[in-house]
């Protein structure tokens, strides 16, 4: 049972930072049916950010502001550098390829990947990048919060889980409660179309891109908090948030965040219950079973196309 | 048979097209095509398949653009601006196609006409339902799972939700029933009396032409014939290649 | 005698009944018209035959065997072949390509054959080639010579739509099923398809059904017009009947049409 | 033809010409920091030794991030094969990588000389991985592994002991040798295996049972073995973590109570040191002496000195086969990693090496405790 | 002659007739076709038959070892050849078939564990290699298929991420093999060592003397390589090829014209995976070792870059991406090779982002000398600031105009290279005057930038080099450089 409740708390932030990274992906794919591959790499610029603004601030050791306020100031930073960052990718390497095959733009996508990671690395080195969250405030962040049974959900998991599901719910509201929303739906349904209904596409793209890239930024600043971040770590999580992105209906939200839950969960039990060694298989294998079982994903929609 | 490039180019009509070249890739589409539409007119646009038709409704509307010459809404000069800008200038479009959102239902699809004015108010629907009551009934229903017809009747009401000066329309009957073509041209009728332009890409010149003021035929992305309606429905040379027999 | 049977067949999307209990038969050698409103259910027809949708109910049967459950290319293998509405050229391939792909039922070559280029392999390639020219030059010069080489996408409309013709042929049908041959044309274009539909029969020997709002087509080729309504047949004879038949009036030619007929 | 090739590379190289001296080691990918250690080591001791040894070498760098195995190091083989100008070659830093490689330099009589490929198997056993061109100067894992677990045995005295692995060569080595010491002495072990991508150990902690004494870490990227520690705490386990060589990075792996061995003393406490760490630290002002660094200087040094020997033997010209034999004839008298330099009769190995262990203090320092 | 065409075309003086569609059909001759000897250069390389290439370029290819005596060089050359048949298979699957196949490099793993499981120590285990290869080939080809046969209902992003799967599904088999239910069948993340070389009876083909890398791997790599190019150029245009473009262009239109669109994708599959695999047991035979990390994300990249570079679909344009990625990245990482390679790119890019031919000279010498006053001006002011260490190189030329500090301070690699950035992207953005002014600066940054914070870290630096490229060719040439032009009409 102690196990049981551990991995649902493993699952669950997990799983939540999963879902940001996976949002990003449906959101961009679903106006540009574009793979946004360099998307694991906003993260990690993201995380990158949130570490020198850390560093700016005095580190964990000696913060000049409040706990709260620092991790504020942490996720807010890296959501705006990653949105600018988001909107420069846009503008130079996909918009010049609005019209060109579908594959073009995903070639350029790995090109901004490699140019990222690589110029990050450049410039920072290989060395990872630990924020040391556990040194803050002795270490309260991990030592309070409260108990469920023998299982302590740490002060630091709540604090991801609470803001990666508050930043999940303004989303939903921005696109399904707003005429940008709106026209951002309209955009992924008929891009042409929706530009004879006098929306301005180029403006919906860029609101995507800072949409998708501000959730990136804030979702490597909150894995940062409990791992440390490496300039490479940008392809592993892109991986796990496209196959969330997949698993959920790429396109679709509360898709994107369901898959990212699917995928903490899976993840996490299998490692806890089955095997260590093989739970990238394990989880693989669950989840190529539910594809055949069901190709939309989970809340997809198969295509329309009248024959 | 009027003299075709002789068009006077006023400054003042709600459309012009001064001498535009447009292309796809390299190949060269519209070849120095200047027309005009003044307020309130009904103007035809014929012309054999591939002759361009479809291409002058995106020039105008600005999804491709032209490589030279100039394209004005009331006088202003839009050659640059997007396609969002132009329709904020007071043009509508019945594309090709109907282009509906298909996963959006009826009521949605026509907010969406009416994006920039912030949805529509009550009066838009009203007279959009007035003019096709079965939208009222199908409101709720998902654009994409109705018929050729009734998306049709979608597409029609969600470019009148904006109001426009100018509505541009592309083959509106292609793939309708007879009655629905019918009505069709009731409705534009209709609409065109009650103050709106409107230039109409159709291959059925034969009733277009019954209905336009004017008309300009276009072959090989160039102008060859322009006129008022009734003259045109009396020449020879197009009657034997597009009214047949 | 009857070459295609359809008996009793029902579809439905959701709650809705697309066709709902549809008897159809077509004789060898027949010119069948399909007319009816929008959204009647003609296209799901077609559809239906070709393997695309499976029939809730009901059978289909060619030369007297089933054919429904069968996938679409065997179904294209036992002899049906079809236009489609919304066209669907191989557009990135050559004209001539687009026609000989078709031919990948009939042929037998297989890969390891191709990459030795074995001399049956090579008989066989020139006769596909021999085929797809015969089947382009059969639109007189509209599809021939240097449009050969040509990308199915610099085509222009009419020629997309003669182009599926010519592809449908390629595949050696018995029964042709085509999906509004005419639209998008102008009137004297129409008149051009409506004489060619019927050389197809009287030259090329196929068994035809044709889905047309065009009624001058309509009235030009059919030996026999079907009309449906809400994928239930509400009228079938010669033109003339089913044109002037009352429901059909009301449903689907309008007074006008109906009285220039 | 390739005979002409054959006959080039047996040629002999002008001492007075300008020697490249290859430095194997990954530079990018998860452990850079270690090729941007042994670089910066390398670097120096070319600097300061090759001028009175009377050679001119230029110092070069190859890369083999981990994340690509050890293809990359047999590409660099085939392209210092290929060079005249390459005498020795350091490296590679990695097991996986030299036992890849090794039979390339061999056919070469291209001498290379690991500054931390510690696997046993390299040099031990009867069917050895690397040829005879391969040297290292630090002791493998044959020593490293039972020391480890002796340590944690004789010291430390545990019941329950939780074994990590990596999935690649080296840490699958290690947890494999100290996992037999522990079992051979009753202690109870549990074998878990991460992906080398893994980033979120959260559910390998929920494995840790909570009477458990040590985590066995033996991870090559520090800092994950910090995070581990940390997770530890948070979940309320009284594990400690033991990290092996490869997390010995006092800047990244720095939780209180955690273990490390190492093949190398702090040499910043060996008095005959200081000389060469002061001028280190003006070459590389900011950074904090590590523990790869100094065997990579060493390992240069025996290079150099190897290739000296050969050429004062060849009157100034020399070849590999020359520089290959006189590695062994190497002898350094107070070397950096305290005592000397002295070559085992048996194996390619140095004698009287040992494995030191740390622990770490609450304020991050390495006390030496084994 | 109607003024409206372009130069160069033969469109018959009549005006336009009312009615008339023969002009689109005729919309290649409406194209603007380079007028002049160089059109009719172009002309005629373009009616050169594809066999002709083929030989004219083996014929090159062979005759490469008797220039280059480096058995570096002609290891890189072996292995540009192993790239061409990767990227050949690679073509099958992606570019006829139309399939976003991610899992395509564990065929290659496959090819190449799969000979090292058959001709090694491992299991004692020592097939002649006319038999091990063909062995190989058909267990490549099953593979794909039965990898084929979940995913040919799925499509597009759905295919890819099963794909992925399957490859991730490799690795993690590979490197955990050495303890599968008891036994060691992979040797795990060790992978397996001394793997046989080629050998006919008793006869080995040896790997390499001395550690040098033996020419005869390169001879055999070219032979399979034009076997594989004129076998799968004659299944493409057979009755086989032309149903794969079909189905990818159409599916459902295919299955309707009597095509077996599922049939086609597993034979597609097993198509591109009997390649890999051929090409797996030539690198097993070279390297004599297999590893798991070889067979990865980084290795699918590269050979999808060679794809996409080249354009997909085309044979020559697949091979010329292979032929030009594989060499380019192996120079990148030697920082003064880079060199020659960085400074002649940037004398080419400013030849083509300056059509005209003054602007751009007045931009070199103005840059020149630009560069030559920085370096006097900072060197009077502190010595340090150019006494950093050069890499040498164009006659010393380039010592005295760029600036190398002595220390890099830690602000400057990242000020300048983020600067740069920046740069670059404002002159993409203006245009005219301004563009050739910004131009002098933002050169004289790159180098700058090159020879002090890339030349550093060439491993970085050369895969921010291949970044580059790829999005740069992307958006200059989108369908890749041999590729046709594709069109996707609404
Ligand atoms: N996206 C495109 N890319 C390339 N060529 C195109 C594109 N769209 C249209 N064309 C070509 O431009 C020409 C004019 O097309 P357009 O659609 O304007 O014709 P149209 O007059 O509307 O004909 P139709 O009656 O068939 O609708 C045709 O040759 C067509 O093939
Ligand atoms: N895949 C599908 N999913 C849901 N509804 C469908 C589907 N295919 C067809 N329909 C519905 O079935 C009905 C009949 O469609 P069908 O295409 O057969 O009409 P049609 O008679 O060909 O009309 P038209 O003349 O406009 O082409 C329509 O209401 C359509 O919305
Ligand atoms: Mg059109
Ligand atoms: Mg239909």
């Amino acid at each position: 049972m102690d196990t049981f409740l551990q991995l649902t708390v493993d699952a669950l932030t997990l799983g939540s930072v999963y879902a940001l990274i996976a949002l990003g992906y449906t959101l961009v794919y679903g106006v540009l049916k574009l793979l946004n591959f360099a998307h694991g790499d906003v993260f990690m610029v993201g995380s990158f950010i949130g570490f020198g603004v850390l560093q700016l601030l005095g580190g964990t050791s000696k913060p000049v502001v409040p706990v709260w306020l620092l991790l504020v100031l942490m996720v807010l930073a890296a959501m705006v550098g990653c949105a600018v960052l988001g909107v420069v990718i846009e503008r130079f390497a996909y918009r010049p390829l609005r019209d060109a095959p579908r594959i073009a733009p995903l070639i350029s996508a790995l090109g901004v990947s490699f140019f990222l990671a690589n110029s990050m690395q450049l410039l920072f080195g290989a060395t990872p990048r630990n924020y040391n969250i556990f040194d803050l405030a002795n270490a309260s962040l991990y030592t309070k919060g409260f108990n469920v049974g023998n299982v302590h959900v740490a002060l630091l998991r709540i604090i991801t889980v609470v803001a990666a599901f508050v930043l999940m719910v303004l989303l939903w509201f921005l696109v399904n409660r707003t005429r940008t929303g709106k026209a951002m739906r309209a955009t992924s349904y008929d891009r042409e179309a929706a530009a004879m209904m006098g929306i301005d596409i180029d403006k919906v793209i860029v609101f995507t891109f800072v949409l998708g890239s501000a959730l990136a930024g804030a979702g490597g600043v909150l894995q940062s908090l409990r791992v440390p971040t490496t300039v490479a770590i940008g392809f592993v999580v892109g991986l796990k948030g496209f196959t969330a992105a997949v698993i959920g209906g790429i396109g679709s939200i509360p898709g994107a965040m369901a898959g990212g839950l699917i995928l903490g969960f899976a993840e996490s039990f299998s490692q806890g219950y089955i095997s260590t060694k093989w739970s990238d298989l394990i989880v693989f294998s669950i989840l190529i079973a539910f594809m055949i079982f069901r190709p939309q994903g989970l809340l997809g929609r198969a295509d329309i196309r009248k024959v | 048979m009027t003299n075709v490039g002789s068009t006077e180019l006023s400054g003042k009509s709600l459309l012009e097209l001064d001498r535009v070249d447009t292309y796809y890739g390299q190949i060269h589409i519209l070849q120095g095509l200047s027309i005009r539409i003044e307020a309130g007119e009904l103007v035809c646009l014929l012309g054999g398949n591939a002759s361009g038709k479809s291409t002058t409704l995106k020039t105008i509307l600005g999804i491709v653009r032209p490589r030279n010459g100039v394209v004005r809404v009331d006088g202003e000069d839009v050659t640059k601006r997007p396609t969002s800008y132009r329709i904020g200038r007071g043009l509508a479009i019945v594309p090709e196609n109907r282009r509906l959102f298909a996963p959006m239902t009826v009521l949605e699809n026509l907010e969406m006409g009416a994006y920039l004015r912030g949805g529509g108010a009550k009066e838009d629907f009203e007279r959009v339902y007035e003019l096709f009551p079965l939208l009222y009934e199908r409101r709720s229903q998902l654009a994409g799972t109705l018929s050729g017809g009734e998306q049709q009747m979608v597409a029609m009401g969600r470019a009148l939700m904006s109001r426009p000066k100018l509505l541009l329309m592309d083959e509106p009957s292609m793939g309708l029933a007879p009655i629905l073509v019918e009505k069709n041209f009731e409705i534009i009728k209709q609409v065109h009396e009650s103050g709106v332009a409107m230039l109409i890409v159709e291959q059925n010149a034969n009733v277009s032409l019954s209905i336009a003021d004017r008309g300009y035929v276009l072959s090989t992305g160039r102008l060859v014939l322009e006129g008022p309606a009734a003259m045109l429905r009396e020449n020879e040379e197009l009657r034997k290649a597009y009214l047949g027999r | 005698m009857a070459i295609l049977d359809i008996n009793g067949v029902s579809l439905s999307f959701g709650g809705l009944k697309v066709v709902d209990g549809l008897d159809l038969h077509v004789n060898e050698g027949e010119i069948v018209s399909v007319i009816g409103p929008n959204g009647a259910g003609k296209t799901t027809l077609f559809n239906l035959i070709t393997g695309i949708y499976r029939p809730d109910e009901g059978d289909i049967t060619l030369d007297d065997q089933s054919i429904v459950g069968l996938q679409p290319h065997v179904i294209s293998q036992r002899g049906v072949s079809r236009t489609f509405q919304t066209l669907r050229l191989f557009l990135n391939m050559s004209v001539k390509e687009n026609v000989m792909a078709a031919a990948y039922g009939h042929t037998r070559a297989g890969v390891f054959r191709s990459m030795l280029r074995t001399p049956g392999m090579r008989r066989e390639e020139r006769e596909i080639e021999r085929l797809a020219q015969e089947r382009l030059a059969f639109f007189g010069k509209r599809l021939m010579g240097y449009r050969w080489d040509q990308p199915a996408y610099s085509l222009s409309y009419a020629n997309r739509r003669r182009l599926e013709i010519a592809r449908a042929t390629a595949t050696n049908p018995r029964i042709l099923l085509l999906d509004e041959p005419a639209a998008g044309m102008n009137p004297s274009e129409t008149h051009e398809i409506t004489e060619l539909i019927g050389e197809l029969r009287t030259e090329g020997g196929y068994t035809i059904l044709v889905i047309e709002h065009d009624m001058h087509v309509v009235e030009g080729i059919s030996d026999r017009v079907v009309a449906l309504d809400h994928g239930v047949k509400i009228a079938e004879g010669s033109f003339d009947a089913v044109a002037t038949n009352a429901k059909v009036v009301e449903a689907y030619l309008g007074l006008q049409t109906a009285a220039t007929k | 033809g390739s005979n002409r090739i054959a006959a080039v590379s047996a040629a002999g190289v002008n001492c007075k010409s300008t020697i490249t001296l290859p430095l194997v080691t990954p530079v990018t990918g998860g452990a850079g920091f270690l090729g941007a250690e042994q670089g910066s080591w390398s670097k120096y001791a070319v600097k300061t030794l090759a001028k009175p040894l009377g050679l001119k070498v230029k110092f070069v760098l190859g890369d083999t991030p981990v994340e690509q195995g050890p293809a990359p190091a047999q590409a660099l083989a085939q392209k210092y094969v290929a060079d005249k100008s390459v005498l020795v070659v350091l490296g590679p830093s990695t097991s996986g990588a030299v036992a890849a490689s090794s039979s390339t330099y061999y056919a070469a009589k291209i001498a290379h000389i690991s500054p931390s490929a510690t696997r046993t198997s390299l040099t031990q056993g009867s069917s050895k991985e690397a040829t005879p061109a391969f040297f290292r100067v630090v002791p493998g894992d044959y020593i490293q592994g039972p020391s480890d677990a002796n340590f944690m045995i004789k010291t430390l005295k545990v019941k329950k002991v939780v074994l990590l692995d990596f999935q690649e060569p080296y840490s699958t080595g290690l947890s494999d040798s100290v996992e037999g010491v522990l079992k051979k002495a009753g202690v109870s072990t549990t074998r878990l295996s991460a992906p080398n991508t893994t980033t979120d150990y959260s559910a390998y902690v929920t494995k840790v049972p909570s009477d458990a004494d040590i985590v066995f870490f033996p991870t090559q990227k520090p800092g994950d073995a910090q995070t581990f520690a940390q997770q530890l705490v948070e979940q309320g386990k009284k594990a400690k973590v033991f990290g092996g060589d490869g997390s010995n990075d006092p800047s990244a792996f720095k939780a209180g109570g955690s273990y490390v061995s190492n093949f190398a003393p702090d040499i910043t406490g060996i008095k005959a040191d200081a000389a060469i760490v002061a001028g280190w630290k003006k070459e590389n002002p900011g950074k904090a002496v590590g523990s790869f660094g100094p065997p990579s200087y060493g390992a240069t040094q025996v290079a150099l000195n190897a290739i000296a020997l050969a050429c004062k033997a060849g009157h100034g010209t020399t070849t590999r086969q020359a520089v290959l034999s006189s590695i062994k004839k190497v002898k350094i008298k107070n070397w950096i990693l305290g005592g000397d330099l002295r070559w085992s009769t048996k194996s390619n190995d140095p004698l009287n090496a040992k494995f030191y262990i740390f622990q770490i203090q609450s304020n991050g320092a390495y006390k030496l405790v084994g | 002659m109607s003024d409206s065409t372009p130069h160069g075309s033969h469109v018959p003086a009549e005006g336009p007739a009312v009615g008339q569609d023969e002009w689109v059909a005729r919309h290649a001759e409406q194209r603007f076709m380079p007028g002049g000897p160089l059109g009719a250069l172009e002309d005629r390389i373009r009616r050169v038959p594809w066999w002709a290439w083929l030989i004219l370029f083996l014929a090159a290819a062979s005759t490469l070892p008797v220039f280059e005596h480096s058995g570096y060089v002609r290891y890189v050359a072996f292995s540009t050849v192993l790239y061409m048949l990767l990227a050949l298979g690679l073509n099958v699957v992606v570019g006829w078939g139309g399939l976003l196949d991610l899992g395509y490099v564990a065929f290659y793993g496959i090819g190449a564990y799969a000979y090292a499981m058959l001709d090694s120590d491992k299991f004692g285990i020592h097939l002649p290699t006319i038999v091990s290869v063909p062995l190989v080939v058909a267990i490549g080809a099953i593979g794909g298929f039965l990898l084929g046969l979940p995913s040919r209902r799925l499509t597009g992003d759905y295919l890819a991420i099963v794909t992925l799967f399957f490859l991730q599904l490799f690795q993690t088999i590979t490197t955990n093999g050495d303890a599968a239910f008891g036994h060691n069948l992979t040797g795990g993340p060790n992978g397996i060592l001394n793997v046989d070389p080629f050998h006919l009876g008793k006869h080995d083909l040896v790997v390499q003397h001395e550690g040098i890398f033996a020419v005869s791997y390169f001879y055999v790599a070219l032979a399979v390589f034009a076997v594989v190019f004129v076998a799968l150029r004659f299944v493409n245009q057979s009755r086989t090829g032309r149903a794969w473009r079909s189905q990818r262009e159409d599916p459902l239109a295919a299955e309707a014209m009597g095509m077996p669109v599922n049939w086609l994708k597993l034979l597609s599959f097993s198509f591109g995976a009997a390649v890999a695999a051929l090409t797996g047991t030539l690198f097993a035979a070279q390297s004599a070792s297999v590893f798991p990390l070889t067979f990865y994300f980084v290795l699918l990249i590269i050979v999808y870059t060679m794809v996409i570079l080249g354009g997909s679909g085309s044979q020559a344009g697949v091979v010329a991406g292979a032929v030009i990625v594989s060499p380019l990245l192996e120079l990148l990482r030697d920082p003064g090779k880079s060199r020659v390679i960085f400074f002649l790119a940037l004398v080419g890019g400013l030849l083509l982002m300056s059509r005209r031919s003054r602007a751009l000279g007045i931009v070199a010498i103005v840059t020149l000398a630009f560069g030559f006053a920085v370096h006097e001006i900072l060197g009077a002011i502190d010595k340090s600031w150019i006494a950093g260490e050069h890499q040498g190189g164009f006659a010393g030329v380039t010592d005295h105009w760029v600036v190398a500090p002595a220390h890099m301070a830690r602000w400057i690699a990242p000020t300048s290279y983020i600067g740069l950035i920046a740069a670059v992207l404002l002159v993409t953005m203006v245009r005219g005057r301004l563009r050739l002014a910004l131009l002098v600066p933002t050169v004289y940054l790159t180098a700058f930038v090159w020879e002090n914070v890339m030349l550093a870290k060439p491993e970085p630096a050369r895969y921010i080099v291949l970044g580059v490229i790829l999005i740069a060719l992307m958006i200059l040439r989108p369908n890749g450089l041999l590729g046709e032009r594709r069109v996707e009409i609404v």
